[in-house]
């Protein structure tokens, strides 16, 4: 008698334990529009706004009179761990003293580990992560970057 | 009532052609024909639509939106699908048994459509009316598992060859409980003639009629037939996360999409046969003794009544499927022959006990 | 030395092998088991790895420290920031720096928050494994949360590199408190979910119970930690055994089980969901005010000598063996990841098991593969 | 156990061990002879009880190629880190610990995978991560990186 009571027990658990999972899928079906969490990707676009922690790449920000704060110390390159960033420096010739400044600041993205060291450790704070993710591209070369604008020159305000 | 009946607009195309053409052979070939094409151009359509409403349903499910790139809602997503399967690769395996590879995709599909042919879709639409309608679908639906078991060995793969073992040992033993079920509403009805099966529902249909063990019928019925169609909970036989694909691991194209589509068709079929069976088919839901509420549900068309009802049961069994986990191949085993057998059996008992006290509607 | 490999056994009418792996869609990743099968029966397996290996040590001995930590991200992705966490407390402890209380409780808070979202896509893996698909969107909706609360904070979604020698890299934002408050509340409403839809389940419960079954001894000593470990009533957890950064100042409770099968580790995790919640809570409200890193020197030398740190990562003990020569690389640098020590005892468990439990055993275990492979 | 009583079953059991200075646990220098029947000891005296291999990594002490064991007992929660090495680089052999401790197997094999050291009784001695037609053991000092995986900076 006790096998057969426990059979049925079996059984019935079994059915209530099955319709309490349909109860939660049920619940979500019924309430649909309302749960679901699906962001539209590329339509959304204008409207898709990264943490500005967010690390989508390094870029060197520019004020608006294309000055950039690198000083082309190198600190970032040596901190790098995977050697994403080359620096290619030059001699300018400023009130007569020659002076070091850079002349390219190469950022491989497509070796980049976004670690953060580079703009952690800047001296002058001259690199920032930029909230750009779309980096996907058909030409490796696109990954390699140059973040010096072109013809832009170092703040004033930068202490050697 | 005045329920539209087909076999008027069948017997006038009958005529229409014997008149050109004479009754004889020509005649019958060239009706089978038509039905031949109506039935696959059907069979296409309603695969693509049951594609995409296990989508949309298992997203709603899941908290996403399901297909909606292609057409308005997605609509257009299946065809799309569907023709890029047809312009896919056929892989062929250099060391698979290559007629039986070939032909074990076309067993499925042959199977699903024979069963397709009993179903009677409104008064006097159906393509067959035999006297032993629910044993000839019983027949044909459970063929497709040849088809399965071929081709898990032919591809010469062993995953594939578990899960066509999977599937053979499980449609075995389900197609018993499938069967008995039946055969409870058999039982009350007296008659295995879907369109005699209709007619006894008129009054009610036979889940009201015969109460508590059609009921009960009816559960062992959706258990076992969603085994039988290899759909999850009971998708063994493919069981993606343990044997990749199961045994269409090896296929590829259009012989991927029969049995793709197969699937989709055998949850057709036995959701028709259960709301033919149970729920009166194209009867339109009528209550002993309400003469005006049965007079309004007479004006909704059999075919919607039909369709309505299927899809609702296509419905619980995607709820199934998106919701439980799948068992494994000895606990399917023991919910056959320890559980659904047992209290089928004792289930028919009652209910040729009802049927002889006259304790039904 | 006798070579057992058994790939090398022939297929017979009763035993067969199948790959499982390295593309299969239960293992997780890169990882290939050669299972040797009678019928349905698992024989026995070898695990066969380094699909993903990467040779992270090797690149670590020629990184100094602060470079090592990004690379501890990449072994096991989702307790990226214990083993972050795990450098940073050896380079502190070797140069015994005192870490602000803030940056203490600021990576306990990440730390638990981590472990709650490993663990949320671990249930809903383990969902998926056992052939229901919609826990993994119900595990994944959740779990996005935490990670928008990571991405505020430290800038990445999984790896976040947000452990520097001697503190955090940045401090929280002033959000960061109610953003987790609300998460968490939030988790709290969607958890009896998760039982209702997995945990009660029948079939699951039937798929589970009695399946790789290994006592407490055989665990300890395939050295299996974590959950996983104290699902066979291991008492592991070190954060009780050795408590770092703010674990003494918080009570909770450390779960252990003793039945050792599948359904014992799966309750052990979605008990530890509830401790790391009220862990958190504990800690929430009383962030202290302060640095949030203490000053370290730009290059850091350890002394001479051998180190050892262990964390409780989401999946066990994750330690960090350093052996050091005073310069500022380490001389050999060893991650002792506990998937790696799970992934051994996966043979003795799962031997005369079912194929289906093996997949349900391996869901139990929660392999990350990139941490075996190292 | 107090790290000194830990001290004097060490030397008890291995009269050649030395120690070295460290504050977190004993540190102690086996000589390889020892080194199995010592673990024996630890493992199966009541009094350490050391039962779960905690980690266990090669180490190229350039010259010698040696192990670093972390052993801690589960029940009395004390941990002890013994080291042993050999000096013959060509075919360096060791004593595998696979017998009592079966988390050694797999670590055992990563070592010889990454340092080539070879060990007895072990029952599956074959690469781990690396394959089989990988020349030389990269975790060593004097590998060369030909190719130049890893050495990607300069």
């Amino acid at each position: 008698m006790n096998a057969i009571a426990e059979y049925f027990s079996d059984l019935f658990g079994g059915i209530k334990t099955l319709l309490t999972g349909m109860k939660v899928t049920g619940k979500y079906f019924i309430r649909s529009p309302k749960e679901i969490v699906t962001q539209q990707y590329p339509d959304n676009r204008d409207t898709l706004v990264m943490f500005d922690r967010f690390k989508g790449e390094v870029i060197m920000p520019h004020n608006d009179k294309n000055e950039h704060r690198c000083t082309g110390c190198g600190i970032c390159e040596m901190n790098c761990p995977n050697g994403s960033i080359e620096i290619i420096s030059k001699f300018e010739i400023v009130d007569e003293k020659k002076k070091k400044a850079i002349d390219k600041h190469i950022y491989h993205l497509g070796m980049c580990t976004f670690c953060g060291l580079c703009v952690k450790t800047c001296p002058s704070k001259a690199l920032a992560f930029g909230q750009n993710f779309e980096h996907a591209s058909t030409d490796r070369n696109s990954f390699n970057k140059i973040l010096n604008k072109p013809g832009s020159v170092l703040t004033k305000d930068v202490k050697e | 009532m005045f329920i539209y009946d087909f076999s008027e607009l069948t017997s006038k195309i009958h005529a229409g052609i014997a008149g050109s053409f004479g009754e004889g052979l020509l005649t019958t070939t060239i009706e089978m024909t038509i039905v031949g094409i109506v039935f696959i151009t059907f069979f296409a359509v309603l695969g693509l639509f049951l594609v995409y409403m296990e989508r949309k349903v298992c997203a709603f499910f899941q908290c996403r939106l399901g297909p909606n790139r292609v057409g308005p809602w997605g609509l257009l997503q299946t065809i799309a699908d569907f023709i890029k399967l047809l312009m896919k690769e056929l892989i062929t395996i250099k060391s698979a048994d290559q007629f039986l590879f070939n032909v074990a995709p076309f067993i499925v599909i042959i199977a699903t459509m024979l069963a397709m042919g009993a179903i009677p879709f409104a008064k006097g639409l159906h393509a067959l009316d035999f006297d032993i309608g629910i044993l000839y679908v019983m027949a044909t639906s459970s063929l497709g598992v040849l088809g399965i078991l071929l081709a898990g060995w032919s591809s010469n793969n062993k995953y594939s060859l578990i899960g066509a073992m999977r599937s053979g040992a499980q449609i075995v033993s389900y197609e018993l409980s499938v069967g008995l079920s039946l055969m409870t509403i058999v039982v009350l009805a007296g008659t295995m003639q879907f369109s005699q099966i209709i007619a006894g529902q008129e009054t009610a249909w036979f889940i009201f009629r015969g109460h508590i063990p059609a009921f009960i019928a009816f559960c062992i019925f959706m258990v076992a037939s969603t085994a039988e169609t290899n759909r999850g909970p009971f998708d063994l036989a493919e069981a993606e996360s343990e044997l990749t694909a199961g045994f269409h691991t090896e296929y590829s194209g259009i012989k991927f999409a029969l049995f793709f589509l197969s699937e989709f068709m055998n949850m057709f079929v036995v959701a028709s046969i259960a709301s033919t069976v149970f729920f009166g088919g194209w009867m339109p839901l009528h209550i002993p003794g309400l003469g005006g509420f049965n007079h309004v549900m007479d004006f909704f068309p059999p075919i919607v009544w039909f369709f309505g009802k299927t899809f609702t049961i296509i419905f619980l069994m995607m709820w199934f499927k998106w919701t439980f986990p799948r068992l494994r191949i000895d606990q399917l085993l023991t919910l056959e022959w320890k559980f659904l057998l047992p209290i089928n059996l004792v289930n028919i008992l009652i209910m040729a006990l009802c049927v002889l006290n006259h304790w039904y509607f | 030395m006798v070579d057992a490999d058994i790939t090398e056994k022939k297929d017979t009418v009763e035993e067969y092998l199948i790959n499982m792996g390295p593309q299969h869609p239960s293992t997780h990743g890169v990882l290939r088991l050669v299972v040797n099968l009678r019928g349905e029966i698992v024989k026995d397996l070898k695990p066969h790895c380094g699909y993903i290996h990467r040779g992270i040590e090797k690149m670590a001995e020629r990184n100094t420290y602060t470079q090592i930590i990004h690379l501890t991200d990449r072994l096991d992705y989702l307790s990226a920031h214990m083993n972050n966490e795990a450098v940073c407390l050896l380079v502190e402890g070797a140069l015994e720096v005192e870490v602000p209380e803030r940056a203490k409780y600021i990576r306990t808070i990440i730390s638990e928050l981590s472990r709650l979202a490993s663990h949320q896509l671990w249930w809903c893996v383990m969902g998926m494994d056992l052939g229901a698909l919609t826990t993994f969107f119900y595990g994944l909706r959740d779990r996005e949360h935490i990670l928008d609360i990571f991405e505020e904070n430290c800038g990445g979604r999984l790896i976040q590199s947000y452990n520097c020698p001697g503190g955090v890299m940045y401090d929280i934002k002033p959000t960061f408190q109610q953003k987790v408050k609300e998460c968490l509340a939030y988790f709290k409403t969607k958890l009896p979910e998760y039982e209702d839809l997995l945990s009660g389940n029948v079939i699951f419960q039937q798929r589970t119970k009695n399946t790789g079954l290994i006592t407490k001894e055989e665990a300890i000593a395939y050295g299996m930690t974590g959950p996983s470990g104290r699902g066979s009533g291991f008492s592991c957890d070190v954060r009780k055994k050795n408590p770092y950064s703010a674990y003494d100042k918080v009570t909770f409770n450390e779960i252990l089980r003793t039945e050792g099968d599948s359904l014992a580790r799966y309750k052990v995790r979605m008990d530890e969901m509830r401790e790391s919640m009220s862990i958190i809570e504990q800690l929430i409200d009383n962030i202290p005010e302060g640095d949030f890193a203490a000053k370290m020197k730009p290059i850091i030398k350890l002394p001479v000598g051998e180190y050892y740190q262990r964390v409780e990562a989401c999946r066990g003990e994750f330690g960090v063996y350093v052996e050091s020569r005073g310069e500022k690389n380490p001389y050999r640098i060893k991650f002792r990841s506990p998937n790696f020590a799970n992934l051994s005892a996966l043979d003795y468990m799962s031997r005369g098991e079912k194929i289906a439990d093996l997949v349900a055993i391996m869901s139990s275990l929660d392999l990350v593969i990139p941490d075996i492979d190292r | 156990m107090t790290n000194e009583a830990l001290k004097d079953f060490i030397v008890t059991c291995a009269p050649g061990a030395t120690f070295t200075e460290s504050k977190q646990m004993v540190v102690a220098i086996i000589p390889q002879n020892d080194f199995f029947t010592l673990v024996k000891k630890l493992k199966e005296s009541a009094t350490t009880a050391f039962d779960f291999l905690v980690s266990l990594t090669g180490v190229d002490f350039n010259p010698s190629l040696g192990v670093v064991y972390h052993l801690e007992s589960s029940e009395l929660k004390h941990i002890v880190c013994l080291k042993t090495s050999t000096d013959d680089r060509i075919n360096p052999i060791l004593d595998s610990i696979t017998s009592l401790y079966p988390a050694a197997e797999l670590q055992e094999r990563e070592v010889f995978d990454l340092f080539g050291v070879r060990f007895n009784n072990h029952p599956d001695m074959r690469r781990l991560f690396l394959d089989d037609e990988w020349v030389g053991y990269p975790l060593r000092k004097d590998y060369v990186d030909t190719v130049n995986i890893i050495d990607l900076i300069k």
